[in-house]
């Protein structure tokens, strides 16, 4: 069935202010040649979503230059494609959106121009390959009017800390929610709502106007849980791997998860599920005549001569001959001089770490190396 | 309605290349991968829109199906446009019926419609067989500065090998009042790149005129190049001294890899300036295993190594098995070596799988020794392959 | 890297239409224009992406640069794709030399490759001569729900003009018992649109087999669809009962464009939810002119009109001066109709200039008489040329 | 010489309320089927300027609509094409800027990292198939530092009214300009200044900074003004149609100016130097038996049973018989039934005109319909 797609581009940014100071979460820069926004683009060109609406509020310039046109998700489209909603272009609008509500109802004449029949929404701090395809088969074949994806966490599954804890649901044998609530509790929720949803447009645009009207700030937690009585809701359980935001410490793990081979060829080596990113036209990478490098991911156009140990590597990153860099994560063009010693590390874009430096963070709390720090 | 085109490009990419043997059975030469990351055709692809030309036509007609779909829209390099951009140009049929390319000159005279949509002043022909980096936008400026009604583009060659080459020779002012094919008393060094600028009236009559030569092989060197020296019109040589390799056989092909490998390679490919573009795939970051072992070599998207790589150029979405040994080697595309094997000064090509323990060139020394293996095959676990073989089946 | 797509459309764009004589000198049939703004082929590729159907080959080799050009790179049907879009496939060599197509089922058969490729499991197969609106996803939707190997679009024409057509003899279910080309005396009325629905696998065992029949001319109706019959596949009619039009003929295109007129015209150009889309020329709007009259017309974007037009369709950018009268007559793009002319049911193929005073089919009645002038002519003041004329020079 | 270009589309908007106050004025809509920017990205396309930068602060959104990626112009491009830039994107950024210098800083990153040697700005308010190529030539020869369009006014040529006035240039027999000042007369000043400037990229950087630092508020009045003597600011006169939409009068002017056919094929028939819009796959325009339709500029997509004098009607729009259409421009989907009348009408789009209603303005004073005004 025809769907179109929303993506919230600045959601949750709460759990990672180190990395989205100055650029959105979707546009934080993940495993190795990715940025996490380019998994829910895929994702929706891989379920056939072609026209998709990206809602920026915040700090979007490096955003929008990724995503430019969407040429590399073949989301460059005659009437429809990808769309950028930036706030203050809609007459009479003044301030940002303070919640999910508001920023949707700046949508809601794009909306009413559709004519899909199904709305997928989704937030775009997601790590995994989510196939939306058969969450829409899901809803249709469960006559849903509003479908909620969620993973099952079993209780006691250690987390990373978390600034805001996602939001739990009570769900039937059937697949029907019957409870939507923020998570409270000091331990995981053990339904925990991804913040994917399907939705039928018509029924999404009666409720954007409801929540406008009733004052509501959270869609699910307020909104939907207003409906649990008189509108099918169901829940969609996500099985392959799946990762979010949640701090500093999780943005490291998860970057590390995909060393783990089965992880990285159901993310993104899966062929007919393709992850794709803005392309660069990077070279290959080189390995000089001493580099030694094991279980480490390494993007193309890096210059490796030193020693790299259960790291991920972002594009164009140099190790000089004699820097050892170990469990860490170090976005593009960032460079470690000799005799240098990195251990749990995340180096944002442009880092340089000079001869000799030797700085090691922990696994619950990595060192951050600001973009374009020299130390 | 076409936009006019100061200049238009006609890229010769009709080639076989036989020379390369299995590497160019299902396609044609230009379409044939180097370098970890490319295919011989980005580079006059990426020369072009670096120089901003941004109009090429493709002249294919041998097995163009996957350099067609290689080449798709043009988007990789920027050359898919509404107006110009990138054009397959192959064979076609009219009302009297259809007759395939008989030479280089002659694909395009059957092409100049195309050239006049565009209203160009200049036609730039170049050839899908070589890799370098060139601003064809100077050698054009160069063409206006001289007044020139054609201009060849020459590299210097150490004058023993200049046989080998179509030599200029020229007056002082860089006019060639001589062209010789492979001479054996070369007077010049300066040989042919195969990359010509041409006054597109000029052209057109002389292609007419070439087409109603029976006894021409309608080839721009052979026919094409003299008849405008012996109708006396303007010839100039464009000095050219970058890296510049013709790729047309099996050693020229492992020799370009190999030179990616040295300490400062004359072909940069690192510069963001003059960037070789490429179709990408969707790919993961490539994956050193915990066994891996990567020294002195290139490696591209995708690859998941847990052997040992020396001296190598590996392609995308390679796969080399813990305990496996590659040296000297040039891997392409979603190549699979399995455990224990050995292979060594080879070529294989894509998507062949080289099973557990297979031997392949093992006492090979150098250049000449280099094997071929062809794409698409399964070498049995144990084989034992020996320097210098060109292996087209399974084995 | 391919993504793999549901059904790719394959498009006959080879015909020359020698029926349509001198409009087809220059073009292929597919790109003849029809209704002011349109080419036929738009139709189909239209239907196509209309349908959701994203991946379409358009199987070319009569004629093909106004074709190619006209579709470039499909921007205009949002075709431009990374991932499927337009793509022509003409004839192409390979190691043991090329051939052209023989037929329309041998033109398909040599580009298995190109479905494949995109791993389709239904192939659509559309001819470029029709003008329809047909939504060829809920064909497919039927295809699916019969369980069918082949399901062929049939409409419903009056008894006595079915031995015009190939008729499709069928059960109450549906299924095509029998299919008998032009038959003399018809047993149904069910005829084919030659639009086919395969599925790929069954669509390629019979096309390797038909290729291995000597005695087959390789074509789709004559041969193909019978060897299903024959081998016991399933067959289904799909009913159809929209405006269907085959261009065959000169009477038959103005027809065509004649219907476009009428009050409430069957073929609705204005329904927003199903977009027949174009190739654009940047053009002003039409300007009417001080001594203009218009009446019952057609009249495109970029014409200059002042003189007087009647029952006619106006293609984009004519120019018809003060005194000239139009009417009953098919103008097509950049024609030239100077001060005093009469033109009368008449076809102008583009860009021609018809001189002061000229008379052009004064006396004709209705299509019988309708004369047809080719592209780029010059007809000179004065010229008087009779009913029914084919006039395909100067004169 | 390459060369990018920037475009401020929301300029001298105060000019033009009556069609600006729910889009921006680069998005009204002129001469049957164009926007206005489209003259301004045609003439920068037609110039071999593939990187433009589009400046949007308010109303944007049927702008951004219309130009979507820029594919009519030609403009999807790998790492350079169209790009809109608009406020609150960048970090730290909170409010909307006040005038031309402090809207170009908020460009000063992209400009730096281009590689253009010249700049080429222009305002979207202009009407005229402006050669952008020729400027650039006159700025190269002239060894210019900045180059200003501007065009010659006979003293006492009449102007229709304008709120604000264009800037008047003083300029030395060899085309250097001496003086930039306020339009501050009640005749019209002689040289116009047209908001056209050719300007080193390099050179335009360290102006905008200056411009900032010293608090600089007009481009040309102040901050170039200051440069007359240190500068090399020399003066292209453009000698082909202008127009200014300096008034409502002035936009009905501007349109009914097309009814002279040199205008029309001067400035949007020239088939070296065409003019790109949007496109809408409208069919052809459609005459009944009984229209009369005379002296006027019909877009395509029209259904037209009635009388049409000296007027521009847009695409969709439909005069049902009996109904007469005199010295008006009637934007897309308007609707004039059977025995209306108008003269001198501005009708917004969509507009609607009931049976029997008649109507009327006077050139200098144009009735105006606003946009899907039933009346």
């Amino acid at each position: 069935m025809k769907a179109m797609g929303i993506v919230f581009s600045n959601s949750h940014e709460v759990n990672l202010p180190e990395l989205t100071s100055d650029r959105s979460i979707a546009a934080v820069p993940f495993a190795g040649r990715f940025r996490l926004i380019d998994m829910v683009l895929s994702g929706m060109a891989n379920a056939e979503i072609y026209k998709v609406a990206v809602i920026a509020e915040r700090n979007y310039h490096s955003l929008v230059k990724h995503i430019g046109a969407g040429k590399d998700w073949d989301l460059v489209r005659k009437n429809s494609g990808l769309t950028v909603f930036t706030p203050f272009g809609s007459v009479g609008q003044t301030r940002m959106s303070s919640c999910r509500i508001e920023a949707l109802e700046c949508l809601l004449s794009y909306l009413k121009e559709s004519a899909e029949k199904l709305v997928v929404i989704s937030d775009s701090d997601i790590v995994g390959n989510i196939r939306y395809d058969a969450i829409i088969d899901f809803h249709v074949k469960n006559k849903a009017d509003v479908t909620a994806a969620y993973r099952y966490l079993p209780i006691g599954n250690k987390q990373p800390f978390a600034r805001k804890l996602p939001k739990e649901l009570s769900v039937t044998n059937e697949g029907r929610i019957t409870k939507i609530c923020r998570g409270m509790r000091s331990d995981w929720p053990k339904n925990i709502l991804m913040n994917i949803w399907v939705i039928d447009r018509e029924l999404l645009i009666s409720l954007i106007k409801e929540g406008i009207t009733n004052g509501y700030r959270s869609f699910s937690a307020d909104l939907l849980a207003a409906h649990t009585d008189d509108l099918r809701l169901m829940a969609y359980r996500h099985e392959g791997f799946y990762g979010e935001m949640t701090s500093l410490a999780a943005y490291l793990q998860h970057n590390l998860a995909f060393l783990n081979q089965d992880n990285l060829r159901e993310v993104f080596g899966d062929e007919h599920r393709p992850v794709y990113t803005h392309v660069k036209d990077s070279p290959p990478t080189v390995y000089g005549q001493n580099s030694r490098v094991v279980n480490s991911l390494i993007a193309s156009g890096c210059v490796i001569k030193g020693c790299v140990e259960n790291s991920v590597l972002f594009r164009g990153v140099e190790i000089a001959e004699g820097a050892v860099v170990r469990n860490s994560v170090l976005m593009s063009d960032s460079f470690i001089a000799g005799g240098a010693e990195l251990d749990y590390i995340v180096a944002d874009k442009g880092a340089t770490v000079r001869e000799g430096r030797k700085i090691a963070g922990v696994p619950e709390l990595p060192f951050l190396l600001p973009r374009n720090a020299k130390i | 309605m076409y936009v006019k085109k100061k200049c238009v490009a006609m890229l010769l990419a009709g080639g076989q290349g036989s020379r390369l043997f299995v590497l160019t059975n299902k396609i044609a030469k230009p379409a044939v991968r180097f370098g970890g990351k490319y295919r011989i055709i980005d580079f006059p692809l990426s020369n072009c829109i670096n120089s901003a030309i941004d109009t090429v036509g493709v002249l294919t007609q041998y097995r163009p199906f996957e350099l067609n779909s290689y080449i798709g829209n043009g988007e990789p390099w920027d050359l898919d446009r509404m107006h110009g951009g990138v054009h397959i140009l192959p064979p076609y049929l009219d009302a009297v019926g259809g007759q395939w390319y008989k030479g280089t000159a002659n694909a395009v005279y059957q092409n100049m419609d195309f050239i006049e949509r565009y209203n160009a002043d200049y036609v730039l022909v170049l050839s899908g067989d070589h890799i370098y980096k060139m601003d064809y936008n100077k050698m054009l400026d160069f063409h206006i500065a001289n007044n020139a009604d054609c201009t060849i583009a020459v590299l210097e060659v150490p004058l023993e090998e200049a046989s080998r080459f179509g030599i200029m020779n020229t007056n002082p002012d860089g006019s060639i009042y001589e062209f010789e094919e492979k001479p054996a008393q070369p007077k010049s060094t300066k040989a042919s790149m195969g990359v010509y600028i041409f006054n597109k009236d000029k052209l057109a009559s002389y292609l007419q005129a070439d087409e109603q030569d029976e006894g021409s092989v309608n080839d721009f060197g052979k026919n094409v190049i003299p008849a405008f020296l012996q109708g006396g019109e303007r010839l100039f040589a464009y000095p050219f001294d970058g890296y510049w390799r013709d790729v047309g056989t099996i050693g020229s092909l492992w020799e370009v890899n190999m030179d990616l490998l040295k300490e400062t390679p004359e072909l940069d490919l690192y510069d963001n300036n003059w960037k070789i573009f490429y179709r990408h795939n969707p790919a993961h970051p490539q994956y050193l295993g915990k066994n891996a072992l990567v020294k002195n070599s290139l490696v591209g998207d995708g690859c998941e190594i847990d052997g040992c790589v020396e001296n190598s150029v590996l392609f995308e979405g390679v796969r080399i098995a813990a305990g496996a040994k590659v040296k000297n080697s040039v891997i392409m595309d979603k190549v699979v070596i399995e455990s224990g094997a050995k292979v060594n000064y080879c070529i294989v090509d894509a998507e062949t799988q080289i099973g557990a323990e297979a031997q392949i060139g093992v006492e090979a020394k150098g250049s000449a020794d280099v094997s071929v293996i062809g794409g698409g095959l399964r070498i049995a676990p144990r084989a034992v392959i020996a320097n210098a073989s060109i292996i087209g089946q399974d084995c």
